[in-house]
């Protein structure tokens, strides 16, 4: 029994099955890896995890409670955080703020009043957010406008922003996308070094192969709305439906 | 039934005078995302450029009448329009009881003009800026346009009749099978209701049958990227301006014989126009339209005395009351895109 | 100090509380002529107006007991919140002593009650609502204005005698105060001539479209529509009644009749040519005969090119009539300025003899009713005067039922 | 030049100043400054390309590479305070950006652009509103049939890669001289990297100029002629592509690759 | 100090003594002098002053921090207006239960409207608050009259039962007997201030609003709300649930509101309905943007502006301008007096509707840019200016 069991899940789009039968078992404190060609339905099945999207049928279950029907900001209260394939921030607030953010929302749970404390005498958070700054490499822009980033920065930001919840299942949708090599590499080494510090469960879903192949235990490639294959890294890379559907000539 | 169809035929007209002024409302609001509370005082200014038509038409010189004296004591001072001098009193009077149709040649120019004068001279660089700033100045704008206008034409209303030809009523009834004399309707107001289904459909066509609409509303989407694709996004947003001042500015002449105009019409339109661009659905030319109509038809029906029988007061709050069920029941009004004014 | 604003220095002030803004801004506008005409007479400038045609001679032409009368202007914008607030401004802030002026009913008792709490006078404006000097009266305030009571009264007898007794008359009321008991005033007045009351409705004040509210009026079986309107939507609800040819109809065999029970120069202005013919009463009309309205029309039209209305003269009067109370007490003290003018009787002024009732601090005199005018020459004579109802035929006993459940109170002069 | 010096005028273009190319350039950029608000982002980037060449623009995150293409794109953020652009002897710098590109200008926004509200098709008809127009939508739905699938479709609703995939054909919808891309392979899958690699090589053969900006360095550089490196707003290296593949000191000095 | 930053408390140190000495820095002209026009020290001017402040105030903390653009918050001020009159009627003249009141009814009535509109957002949320103003509205002016009174306004009669009333209790509002309107007159020279009670009760309640606003502000629940504004989206999927957030800062708005309208029934004991049209929601929305929205002190400043130009302004009539101008030649002073009568007296909305343009035209963050504007300029000049590369924009304060 995995940590995230998704059953017979389908999705249909008017006309369009976006997901089709799909099942899906993630093992508690693996790394588990999503690929397939664009359009496969990845983003619509993440979508589906963290509640923006009710499937028309199927199961999800996290930690053993149903995720279906529950609202977003109560499913990540359950441990569940997303990052987005096109970076969603605060733009209008500075990117210290950013991460104070869930910082709090880790803390205090999805309401609380707290009217009258300083957010500037929050000790312990406020360390936290410049140590998950620091750990992105990004302590130097904390005052900037979150708005006013470069795009690889937007994705870094949005990255230590899910980190610092400290989730039990992080959900990466192509987290390095756009982002300088050396910042891909740092990405990846901060993973696995967050990886083997705490209990943590990922799912990421990428293109860059790099990516994939550094990090992933294990492999679902998606086509069409339905899984093709789970398997190891070292099998994906050799099956040949995948080498055709998706990774063509690409070295990995 | 009669009560009914009289009822309906106000709601009609009544809603066509919503219909016409969200139309040109949603032209700015719901599809160029300006939150314009200058609208009603283009609703005001074409209102008035009846009333200067009028004036005009009525150009008078004066011949002292040395028989009668007036207030002072003094020989009274008779006026003489030309147009009376010239073509004789019958038909000087006939003519100029033809002011208010004939003040739509002015309104289309004048209209269009005031239309792309504040486009180009302010509001082009209020698209960006949050709406909040863009309420601010064109709140200000409104409020100088209805002084200027006072220090022209003063606070009290002015007549404008409609010709004389259209002015009475029809026994309406008749034709429908009533017996004579059950159902009465003035001719302007079935003047005024196909009027505004002429503007409507106009406008609908224009932005139907040709890629303008599109481009209007891609340009509001996403001005950058519209530009990037060649299309000089600015000349179009100013066209739409102008026409949606047209559209207003016009159906505030014909307005004018029904309802007197006065320099603070226009406020008191503004916010019953952006309940009904609003409930019709941001975005949404037919939805605006669409809630003109039915809000001007509730309106109607909530005036009846059998209705105000059982709930006193109900015409006053029934506009609001219809725009918070719709509102709470239809996400977004009646017909309203996703994501226009959402945040 | 005495009292509140005890003049100490060579001047007094007087605040001119008007809207200058909104609908009703021409109106205050006109009072506010009005008001700077009366100044100019009380100092002796100009030719002196109404000082020369008013039966009390004390004012002399040399400000109000040796000083120069100044004034301070406000805009009340017609809402009662406004209203009190440019007043507050004038009693605090410029010192004035009286307070003058307004153009509706719920401005006047607001304004009213702030002058009773302040300690100054207030002489009020245009204001018909019976409860100004009913429910609502004040120590401090008086009333030169007449009353919904007294339209009603004053439009019987001319209304029995164009129309007859065997009418049913339909109401369009609107849906305020004012409203209400100009509604209550107008039944109790047409009931009286054996007329029949069909339907009372309630419209929305600022509706701009009767429509709605028109069309019912037809099949209703009325012969009489009585339009208890004011100001814009007065004129918009006459335009629209004879545009729906309600005047051209036939119902039980009469005429179809419309009736605007209280009328203003500017709202006649405003409806044009549907006025024609249409009954309705006013206060004070420029036409009329006397004296005094003669030197009054006379200074005023030379000053600014037309005559004044109605309003006007209520606020230049008042202006006058607080001076000479003033004069004759001997102090500005408020107290003394209503034991002055309470039961002051005197003549001059327009409308003949005149009195200040003590009970009510309301105004008494005749009082006019006004027809349409079917070929005015100017602008200014759209209306005629048909009848100048005696003051007796318009008098009622202060304690009359409409008037009733209001209290003076003590007069306050503040501290 | 001063800046002072700059508001005297448009200074005449350099002709002498040209590459060792034999080919007439064709796209200069000289010297432009763009600020973002008070922020100076863009400083004094300078580069030409010949007709037909594919440029690669390279740098680190914030190095100020998306801002150079929309300064060039004559987008008014950042704004250009100085500096020239030249496109076949048109001065860009004077122009808006539906100017630019009427003359021949598309930009392949980042972050794709996809026009709300509209659908597939309707985002490719608009390309298509004013001249210059280039391929027909048959001939780009046989490129990209899953575009052609989704026409009907509200373009944002379109997965990560086809919106990609979207943002190129409208480009190739008007008739193109000079081709700007903001990091086109983001988000796609490797076939897919591979087709459009493809697709730009046919672009390049029908003689469209091509700049393009990529995270993915090596891949990129295979595709270019020339390579430029910015670094905080700044050229830092203005060479043939082939030198930074094989300099591997200069790949880990900006690009740590 | 007071647990706010030391920014802040300069802030506050700052509006603090601005507002205590109000009535002296407010009559900065001699009482008999020309200029004596533009002094604004009088107690009823500066009672609206602060108490539009609170209002201003009190909307920032949701227009400002969570973008909710309300335009029926009028509603709310004038239901604490009902209540406090009410309290007057039925208690005493005391203003303590007055203005509690006032504060709770507008509070529930802000539960029950901000509950149905916070089910939407943008411009729809707009229009269903107006629309819950305006049919409150109409029917206060009219269906509601025997608990509104209608039109006129509702007063205190003497009539009115006034349970709690002692004995020797004066018969204007009070506090414990200490009368609102009293006030001492400081004459020094030719100058005069008018030190009230009234003013310093409203002033010292700004003062307490003013700081439990800088508190919201600076605190985690105000950095949510910022986030609300920001992206909405995005709060949900950090785990935050951003409806009761919207929520709690709409009561606290509204709150806020009812407190203004209990003061001014404190001030002056009428409630009109107008209170409650759609343009006075409207007037707190101008004042909170002309001010400068999502500042501290910006909604303070418009509120402080929107009612200087209407007490002020509209009270310059000709007579005042051809005493100003009676030194120039005769026909300059008619000619410059026309003019100058255009702008203000009855002419006083084309200023404040030029104002209004001009104000957004040229500082688009509002008063407080203008101010912020002045503040760099001098710095600039004392060459203080910071290098070019910093994208560094402040977030607002
Ligand atoms: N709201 C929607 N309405 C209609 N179709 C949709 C919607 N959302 C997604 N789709 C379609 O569903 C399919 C799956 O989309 P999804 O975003 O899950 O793909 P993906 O696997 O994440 O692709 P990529 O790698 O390109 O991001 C796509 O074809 C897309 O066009
Ligand atoms: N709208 C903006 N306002 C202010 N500064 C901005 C803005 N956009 C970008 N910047 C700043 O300009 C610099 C350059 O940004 P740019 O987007 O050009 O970088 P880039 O090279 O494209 O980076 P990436 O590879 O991350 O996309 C960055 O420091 C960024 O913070
Ligand atoms: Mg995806
Ligand atoms: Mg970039």
């Amino acid at each position: 029994m995995g940590i995230l069991e998704v059953k017979g899940v389908n999705k249909n789009f008017g006309g369009l099955k976006a997901l089709q039968d799909v099942n899906l078992s993630v093992q508690e404190g693996t790394v588990h890896a999503i690929i397939g060609p664009n359009g496969a339905g990845k983003s619509t099945l993440l979508n589906v995890l963290v509640g923006k999207l009710r499937p028309d049928t199927g199961s999800v279950m996290f930690d053993g409670k149903s995720v279906l029907g529950r609202k977003p900001h109560e499913i990540n209260q359950m441990g569940i955080s997303r990052v987005f394939q096109t970076p969603e921030i605060f733009t209008d607030l500075s990117v210290l703020e950013n991460v104070l953010i869930p910082c709090f929302a880790r803390r205090d749970g999805a309401f609380r009043m707290h009217a009258f404390e300083s957010v500037a005498h929050e000790g312990t958070i406020n360390e936290e957010a410049e140590q998950i700054l620091a750990d992105v490499n990004m302590a130097d822009k904390r005052n900037l406008h979150a708005g006013s980033l470069s795009r690889g920065d937007k994705r870094r930001l949005e990255m230590a922003m899910c980190l610092v919840q400290q989730p039990k299942l992080l959900l990466l949708d192509e987290p390095t996308a756009g982002m300088a090599r050396a910042d891909t590499n740092n990405t990846i080494d901060l993973l696995k070094e967050i990886k083997e510090t705490r209990p943590i469960t990922m799912a990421i879903i990428e293109h860059d192969m790099h990516v994939v192949f550094s990090l992933a235990e294990r492999i679902t490639v998606l086509a069409q709305g339905t899984p093709l294959v789970e398997d190891t890294p070292e099998n994906i890379k050799g099956h040949p439906k995948v080498r055709e559907a998706y990774l063509g000539e690409a070295q990995v | 039934m009669d009560a009914i169809i009289l009822q309906i035929l106000n709601g009609l007209d009544k809603g066509s005078a919503y219909a016409l002024i969200a139309l040109g409302l949603t032209l700015i609001f719901g599809t160029l995302g300006v939150v314009n509370f200058a609208h009603g005082a283009l609703f005001m200014i074409g209102a008035f450029c009846a009333v200067t038509v009028q004036r005009l038409m009525q150009l008078s010189h004066t011949e002292i009448d040395e028989s009668r004296t007036d207030f002072l004591g003094n020989p009274l001072q008779v006026e003489v329009p030309y147009l009376e001098s010239w073509f004789g009193p019958e038909l000087g009077q006939a003519l100029i009881s033809w002011s208010v149709p004939l003040a739509i040649l002015l309104a289309i120019p004048v209209m269009m003009l005031v239309g792309w004068i504040m486009e180009r001279g302010l509001i082009q660089h209020f698209y960006k800026r949050p709406h909040a700033d863009q309420i601010l100045v064109t709140f200000g704008l409104a409020i100088v346009l209805q002084e200027i206008i006072r220090q022209f034409y003063g606070a009290n209303p002015i007549p404008t009749p409609a010709p004389d030809a259209l002015r009475g009523s029809v026994d309406f009834g008749v034709w429908l099978g009533f017996g004579p004399g059950v159902i009465f309707y003035p001719v302007w107001r079935f003047v005024y209701f196909l009027f505004s289904l002429l503007i409507i459909g106009g406008v609908f066509a224009f932005l139907q049958f040709t890629t303008f609409g599109m481009v209007v509303r891609a340009g509001m989407a996403d001005r950058e990227t519209v530009g990037l694709l060649g299309i000089d996004i600015d000349k179009r947003f100013t066209l739409m301006f102008g026409i949606a001042a047209a559209v207003a500015g016009l159906a505030g002449v014909m307005y004018t014989p029904i309802l007197s105009p006065n320099y603070h019409m226009g406020m008191d339109f503004l916010v019953l126009s952006f309940v009904v661009v609003v409930v019709g659905g941001m975005g949404s030319l037919p939805g605006a339209v669409l809630s003109g109509f039915l809000l001007g038809i509730v309106q109607s029906f909530a005036s009846m005395n059998e209705v105000k029988a059982i709930l006193p007061g109900i015409d006053q709050i029934i506009i609001y009351l219809v725009a918070i069920i719709i509102l709470l029941t239809r996400p977004r009004g009646l017909l309203g895109r996703r994501g226009v004014m959402e945040e | 100090a005495a009292f509140t604003n005890e003049p100490t220095g060579s001047t007094v002030t007087l605040g001119f509380n008007v809207p200058q803004t909104g609908a009703y801004a021409e109106e205050g506008l006109d009072e506010l002529r009005a008001q700077q005409l009366a100044v100019e007479h009380l100092n002796g400038e100009g030719d002196g107006g109404m000082l020369n045609t008013f039966s009390s001679k004390v004012l002399d032409g040399t400000g109000i007991m040796g000083k120069r009368v100044e004034f301070v202007t406000g805009d009340t914008q017609t809402k009662s919140d406004v209203a009190r607030a440019t007043a507050q401004s004038m009693i605090q802030k410029d010192g004035a002593v009286m307070i003058n002026g307004g153009s509706s009913s719920g401005v006047a008792i607001a304004v009213q009650g702030l002058c009773q709490e302040a300690g100054v006078i207030f002489m009020a404006g245009l204001t018909h609502s019976n409860d100004t000097t009913g429910k609502d009266k004040k120590r401090n305030g008086f009333r030169h204005f007449f009353n919904g009571y007294m339209s009603g009264a004053a439009l019987g007898p001319v209304l029995e005698q164009a129309y007859g007794n065997e009418r049913r008359a339909y109401h369009l009321t609107a849906d305020y105060t004012w409203g209400w008991t100009q509604e209550e005033s107008m039944i109790a007045a047409t009931e009286a001539l054996g007329w029949e009351t069909v339907e009372t409705v309630l419209t929305p004040v600022g509706a701009g479209d009767f429509s709605s509210y028109i069309a019912p009026v037809m099949n209703s079986g009325a012969d009489v529509l009585i339009l208890n309107h004011y100001g814009g939507d007065m004129v918009n609800s006459l335009t629209q009644a004879v545009q729906f040819g309600l005047r051209d109809r036939q119902v039980n065999g009469n005429n179809f009749e419309i009736i605007v029970p209280l009328y203003s120069e500017l709202m006649a202005a405003g409806a044009g040519e549907a006025i024609k013919g249409v009954y309705g009463s006013m206060n004070w009309n420029w036409q009329l005969q006397d004296e005094g309205t003669a030197a009054f029309t006379r200074s005023f039209g030379e000053k600014y090119g037309f005559p004044p209305s109605g309003s006007a003269h209520t606020c230049y009067v008042q202006t006058l009539l607080y001076a000479d109370a003033v004069t004759r007490a001997g102090s500005f003290n408020p107290c003394a300025v209503v034991e002055a003018l309470e039961g002051f009787e005197f003549d001059g002024m327009g409308n003949g003899p005149t009195l200040y009732r003590a009970e009510d601090h309301q105004c008494f005199k005749d009082v006019l009713v006004m027809k349409g005018a079917e070929n005015p020459t100017t602008p200014f004579d759209n209306l005629e005067i048909v009848e100048v109802t005696p003051v007796e035929q318009v008098m009622y006993e202060p304690d009359h039922p409409m008037f009733a459940g209001g209290d003076l109170g003590e007069c306050n002069p503040g501290e | 030049m001063t800046h002072v010096e700059h508001l005297k005028g448009p200074q005449p273009f350099d002709k002498t100043r040209n590459m060792a190319a034999t080919a007439p350039k064709f796209l200069s950029v000289w010297d432009i400054q763009a600020y973002y608000g008070e922020s100076y982002i863009v400083q004094g980037v300078s580069f030409d390309i010949h007709e037909g060449e594919i440029l690669a623009l390279l740098g680190r995150n914030g190095a100020g590479k998306t801002s150079t293409l929309r300064t060039i794109a004559r987008l008014g953020n950042p704004s250009l305070k100085h500096g020239e652009i030249w496109l076949d002897h048109e001065p860009l710098h004077k122009m808006k950006s539906h100017q630019a590109a009427q003359k021949g200008i598309a930009l392949v926004p980042e972050d794709r652009r996809i026009i709300s509200g509209l659908t597939v098709e309707e985002n490719l008809k608009l390309a298509q509103i004013n001249p210059p127009i280039g391929w027909s939508l048959d001939r780009i739905y046989e490129l990209f049939p899953r575009l052609g699938e989704r026409r009907r479709q509200e373009g944002v609703t379109l997965s990560g890669g086809e919106q990609q995939m979207l943002a190129i054909a409208r480009a190739l919808a008007r008739d193109i001289k000079v081709l700007l891309l903001d990091e086109p392979y983001e988000g796609l899958a490797p076939v897919i990297v591979q087709e459009i690699a493809k697709t730009l090589e046919l672009i390049r053969d029908q003689g469209i100029t091509t700049i393009i900006v990529e995270q993915n360095a090596v891949a990129a550089l295979k595709l270019a002629d020339r390579a430029v490196i910015l670094d905080t707003g700044q050229v830092v290296f203005d060479g043939s592509a082939q030198d930074v593949l094989d300099d591997e000191g200069l790949r880990a000095q900006y690009l740590a690759i | 100090m007071l647990g706010i930053g030391k920014r802040d408390t300069t802030i506050l140190l700052v509006v603090a003594f601005m507002a205590l000495a109000a009535p002296i820095i407010l009559n900065p002209f001699p009482a008999n002098s020309a200029m004596a026009q533009f002094n604004a020290g009088y107690p009823d001017l500066m009672q609206r002053f602060v108490i539009f402040g609170i209002f201003a105030i009190g909307f920032n903390i949701l227009f400002g921090l969570t973008g909710y653009l309300s335009f029926g918050h009028a509603a709310f001020l004038g239901a604490g207006s009902y209540a406090a009159v009410w309290m007057f009627k039925l208690l005493s003249f005391n203003v303590i239960p007055a203005v509690l009141l006032s504060i709770v009814v507008a509070a529930l009535f802000s539960v029950l409207i901000g509950f149905i509109s916070l089910r939407r957002s943008g411009i729809y949320f707009s229009i269903l608050t107006l629309a819950f103003a305006q049919m409150s509205y109409n029917l206060a002016y009219s269906v509601l009259t025997p608990l509104t009174n209608g039109e006129t306004g509702l007063q205190v009669y003497t009539s009115d039962p006034q349970y709690l009333r002692g004995e020797g209790d004066p018969i204007v509002t009070h506090l414990f007997g200490l009368e609102m309107r009293a006030k001492e007159t400081l004459e020094l020279g030719p100058w005069a201030f008018d030190f009230s009670v009234g003013y310093y009760f409203c002033a010292i309640l700004m003062l307490i609003s003013f700081y439990i606003s800088i508190r919201i502000f600076r605190s985690p629940f105000g950095l949510m709300l910022r986030a609300v504004k920001s992206n909405n989206h995005r709060l949900s999927y950090t785990g935050l649930n951003s409806r009761p957030y919207a929520l709690t800062a709409f009561i606290i708005s509204g709150a806020y509101a009812g407190l203004a309208g209990g003061l001014l029934a404190a001030m002056d004991p009428l409630a009109g309905a107008e209170r409650m049209q759609w343009t006075a929601s409207g007037e707190v929305v101008l004042m909170t943007i002309l001010g400068g929205a999502g500042t501290l002190i910006g909604p303070v400043l418009g509120a402080g502006f929107i009612k200087y130009c209407e007490n002020i302004f509209s009270k310059i009539n000709e007579n005042v301008l051809h005493s100003w101008f009676a030194a120039l030649p005769d026909g300059l002073e008619t000619g410059l007096v026309w003019v100058a009568s255009k702008f203000v007296g009855e002419g006083w909305h084309l200023t404040l509707g030029l104002m209004f343009m001009l104000v957004v035209i040229f500082l688009p963050g509002g008063l407080v840019e203008g101010g912020q504007r002045i503040g760099r300029a001098l710095r600039r000049r004392r060459g203080q200016d910071e290098p070019g590369r910093s994208a560094a924009k402040e977030p607002a304060e």
